[in-house]
């Protein structure tokens, strides 16, 4: 269990790091949606399965979706 | 009865927020005269709540009758009734001012709306100052960032959108970095309740010292953002000279000063002296507060835009505030107290004063100000004497909050820090004294010196007679105000 | 160069900031001082109390419901918000409608 | 999106997420979840509906009338409960003191007005995200 | 205790805080607004990690109580709530400065914090 953890953590940090070099913001998108869910399988890991669960709708969800929403109204790349 | 109070003061100002879109299609007067009576029955409460605490002293509201440990608390004592109703009554007077000139750049349709906001602002910062738990603070500070970014940004110009997109990444930083401090205590207290926090702090310093002092670092930083104590202030020039007048008004002369409560209620009540002394915090505070104090003067000198001058003499007046909490003495908080109303009143003054400048003449730029004072003398009248107070001359608020200062101070040792007073006064004295020169004693090459009274609704002449009376009155009569804040400053600890 | 800079910064933050978190109460058990009398109380007394066996939906709606009500204001005040933006009156559309 | 088989399996498709986010959120006190949690779902059930048969006819079923209607009316439900409280005992948002049946621990009727709490949550977050998205996608004429 | 092992014990702590730190390092580096908005939201799941490690217990179950087995050992379930709580705010925040950002782009034609900057001083000089 202990070493699923810091794997998890490991990616995560290779995640947001990710998120962070990206230049293309829709992947980047995508990148910060599979980071969310990582998170809540984390969290039920860690036995917060009410928090997983509110995460995996709202963060992964409905972030993403409203992110996906503004990125097609503006500029898909970054400078 | 009177325990119900807080609660019914908090629900009544959601629920005017809740019911205005109902009147949507009556006329908006009747908004505005409901809106107008919620608040005077607050403010109404509020005094009967400060009676209240004076004669038989603080207590507590819990929420769910359950016990501290487990539930929420209200704490109302005379720093939360006092400063409660100083907000009150000053939003009163902003409001009333807003119902002749919320046009300021914000289109009609949106009326209701920044009603909305407007109200639960105000829900906001009763319940900051109302509630004595460190997760239900984050809480209503994030209805209350969320709320003064919007009334920013509804009047729809462009530069509101990019001064409002800053303040909101910056507050939301801010807010997190607060959280992050609740996180670190609650990992070594378990409560999140502000007097057992403080009770777990005081036992557990020896034991986890680190993180103490990390929660320390994240909390004065995230309220320091939001407070735009110096180093963080470059938000607050931009949001609060893009936004309509009576929100600038109520941002800087109000919401600000909310922050600064919170952080005062973290440093004293959660920390106590003794932590905060020994991480050498009040050193801290008292060297940014003076670089504060010189440099935003030296900023506002170089603006010609004069509600961006506004905004960044805020950045230096919030370094006085600061000064004052920084000497950690009951003189100084006290100081800091009375700073507090007296620039809330004079800051309050001057935005709507060039606000009614704005309204009846159009013009923004600092140069275009010659002999303004002959064609706008009452609302020039009242800027001047704002101007005086944030000089500090004597007669005015901005004096005595010099004075108490200055004694704190002297009363502390610190003799560096009057001379940064009075060099700062000196500062004041050049971005505002040539505004009132070239108003009544330069010539305009359009108009005649004729003096009348400017044509503007009734509504705005009013509260900007009365934030001049006030400023002067409580200069000439600062004793009552003195001692009750003396009191608010020992109900702190 | 600003660039590295602010890396440099940063990674002295994360830095400074692990050094701290090294000296904090460290892996979670029973006896960790936030698992205190606040926690066995409600684990133990919220059937009663309250009725409900999810002990977090009880604090969520009952010992601590204010929080969640300022929580449903904050939604409510995004919608304002967001509405105060993003929402066009009907004679400004008209008029773009025309050009 | 015109293709076929995409709504069809989206009319087959939705109202199962819609009773599983009903189901989450009645069951807020018994098991995981509660009414953040059900709300997204039923919020999220409704955006895809808007992507699928696009938001004319999304407006049409989910009207702006009746987001404003759900709105205010989740946190007046709120409110009222608890003012139930400042009625009878004196103290707002209480729950069992206040008088609600308290219930047989581990059933959908227990818990006094924790489920009550959490539909008035439910309804609030599920139209504050499906109005959010419509708000965002296009903007709206008041 | 080994360096190693105080590290796996504090490994979901140091995890949040670094996180933490790249959020931070987005929002204040990075001039595309979008991706602003993303850091704050890695932030706010950094800080939402912290209190669930927090309230985690080795070996625990979820706090849901079973009266059938009065032995078990539950997690902490104050954090949890806090972070229910939190998760809304966060997205309430997000969404308010998506919408910003859409006006923004309307208003400018990018989203560029820099080529915004240099779009006003030019204002500003005029």
């Amino acid at each position: 269990m202990v070493l699923l953890n810091v794997i998890i953590i490991v990616f995560l940090i290779l995640c947001a790091i990710a998120v962070e070099k990206t230049k293309d913001l829709l992947s980047a998108v995508v990148i910060l949606s599979a980071y969310t869910l990582m998170m809540s399988v984390l969290w039920l890991i860690l036995h917060t399965p009410d928090v997983a669960l509110t995460e995996a709708a709202i963060g992964a969800g409905v972030t993403c979706i409203l992110f996906i929403a503004v990125i097609m109204r503006t500029e898909r790349y970054e400078r | 009865m009177i325990t119900q109070l807080p609660i019914i003061n908090l629900l009544l100002f959601l629920g005017m927020a809740l019911i205005i879109p109902l009147f949507k299609k009556r006329s908006f007067s009747l908004t505005t005269n409901l809106g107008l009576g919620v608040l005077f029955l607050v403010w109404i409460s509020s005094i009967v709540l400060l009676y209240h605490v004076i004669t038989e002293g603080a207590f507590y509201y819990q929420l769910g009758n359950y016990d501290r440990m487990l539930g929420i608390e209200l704490l109302i004592n005379t720093f939360s009734v006092l400063f409660s109703l100083f907000i009150v009554s000053l939003v009163i007077i902003i409001y009333i001012y807003s119902t002749g000139d919320a046009t300021e750049g914000v289109a009609e349709k949106e009326y209701g709306r920044y009603y909305i906001l407007l109200f639960i602002l105000l829900f906001a910062m009763l319940g900051i100052l109302y509630t004595n738990d460190l997760f239900n603070t984050y809480v209503f500070m994030e209805i209350l960032s969320i709320t003064t970014v919007s009334i920013i940004s509804i009047k729809r110009k462009k530069e509101n959108y990019t001064a409002a997109f800053r303040y909101v990444m910056l507050n939301e930083v801010g807010s997190l970095s607060y959280l992050f401090g609740v996180a670190l205590l609650y990992m070594i207290t378990g409560y999140t309740n502000i007097e057992l926090v403080s009770e777990g702090v005081q036992s557990g310093w020896s034991l986890y010292p680190a993180n103490i002092l990390t929660a320390i670092g994240f909390m004065v930083t995230g309220i320091g953002i939001k407070a735009a104590i110096f180093p963080f202030h470059i938000w607050l020039p931009d949001a609060h000279s893009t936004a309509p007048s009576s929100s600038s008004a109520i941002l800087s002369a109000v919401v600000v000063k909310v922050y600064i409560l919170i952080m005062i209620k973290i440093l004293f009540r959660v920390f106590g002296i003794d932590i905060i002394q020994a991480v050498h915090i009040p050193t801290v505070l008292l060297v940014i507060a003076s670089i504060g104090m010189i440099m935003g003067s030296i900023f506002a000198i170089a603006q010609t835009d004069v509600k961006r001058m506004l905004g960044y003499s805020s950045v230096a007046q919030i370094g006085y505030i600061v000064m004052g909490i920084g000497m950690v003495s009951m003189l100084g908080l006290q100081a800091a107290f009375f700073h507090i109303f007296s620039h809330g009143l004079m800051k309050a003054a001057l935005f709507l004063s060039v606000g009614a400048v704005i309204y009846h003449k159009k013009i923004r730029n600092v140069n275009e100000f010659d002999g303004i004072g002959f064609q706008m003398p009452v609302a020039m009248f009242v800027f001047s004497i704002a101007a005086l107070g944030m000089i500090g001359v004597p007669l005015t608020t901005g004096f005595i909050s010099k004075l108490n200062l200055g004694l704190a101070a002297l009363d502390a040792g610190q003799v560096v820090l009057i001379v940064v007073l009075i060099v700062s006064g000196f500062l004041n004295a050049l971005y505002y004294l040539p505004i009132m020169i070239s108003a009544f004693l330069k010539d305009n090459k359009d108009q005649q010196r004729v003096m009348r009274v400017e044509k503007i609704p009734k509504t705005m002449l009013v509260p900007l007679v009365v934030l001049g009376g006030l400023i002067i009155a409580i200069g000439l009569f600062p004793g009552e105000l003195l001692s009750l804040l003396e009191a608010a400053a020992l109900s702190l600890t | 160069m600003r660039k590295r800079l602010y890396l440099l910064l940063f990674v002295g933050l994360f830095l400074v900031l692990s050094y701290n978190i090294m000296q904090m109460p460290g892996k979670s058990t029973v006896d960790a001082p936030a698992y205190n009398d606040t926690t066995e109380h409600y684990l133990n007394e919220s059937i009663e109390e309250t009725g409900a066996i999810n002990v977090v939906g009880a604090i969520l709606a009952d010992y601590r419901a204010f929080d969640t009500l300022g929580e449903t204001i904050v939604l409510f005040t995004s919608i304002v918000a967001v509405a105060s933006i993003l929402k066009v009156a009907d004679q400004k559309k008209k008029e773009d409608d025309h050009e | 999106m015109n293709d076929i088989i995409i709504k069809s399996i989206t009319r087959l498709i939705i109202p199962f997420i819609q009773l599983y986010g009903v189901y989450i959120i009645l069951h807020g006190h018994v098991s995981p979840g509660g009414g953040f949690a059900g709300g997204a779902m039923i919020g999220t059930s409704l955006v895809l509906y808007t992507l699928v048969f696009g938001i004319d006819k999304s407006k049409q079923k989910f009207s702006h009338r009746v987001s404003e209607y759900a709105e205010s009316g989740g946190i007046l439900l709120y409110v009222s409960l608890g003012l139930i409280g400042i009625v009878i005992t004196g103290s707002f948002l209480t729950n069992i003191e206040a008088g609600f049946p308290i219930g047989n621990p581990g059933s959908v009727l227990s818990g006094g007005m924790i489920p009550l709490l959490m539909v008035g949550i439910g309804i609030k977050v599920a139209s504050t995200f499906i109005t959010l998205f419509h708000t965002l996608i296009e903007e709206e004429v008041v | 205790m080994s360096f190693l092992d105080a590290l796996i014990d504090h490994i979901n702590y140091i995890g949040a805080m670094a996180l933490f730190v790249i959020g931070l390092h987005t929002v204040v580096t990075h001039s595309n607004l979008i991706k602003r908005i993303m850091g704050i939201n890695i932030m706010g799941t950094a800080v939402f990690l912290f209190f669930v490690a927090i309230g985690n217990v080795t070996g625990g179950v979820p706090p849901i109580i079973d009266q059938t087995n009065p032995d078990a050992v539950y997690i902490n379930p104050l954090p949890s709530v806090l972070i229910l709580t939190g998760i809304v705010v966060v997205v309430s925040i997000t969404v308010y400065s998506l919408s910003l950002v859409i006006r923004i782009y309307e208003t400018h034609g990018t989203i560029d914090q820099e080529e915004i900057a240099k779009m006003t001083s030019e204002d500003r000089d005029q």
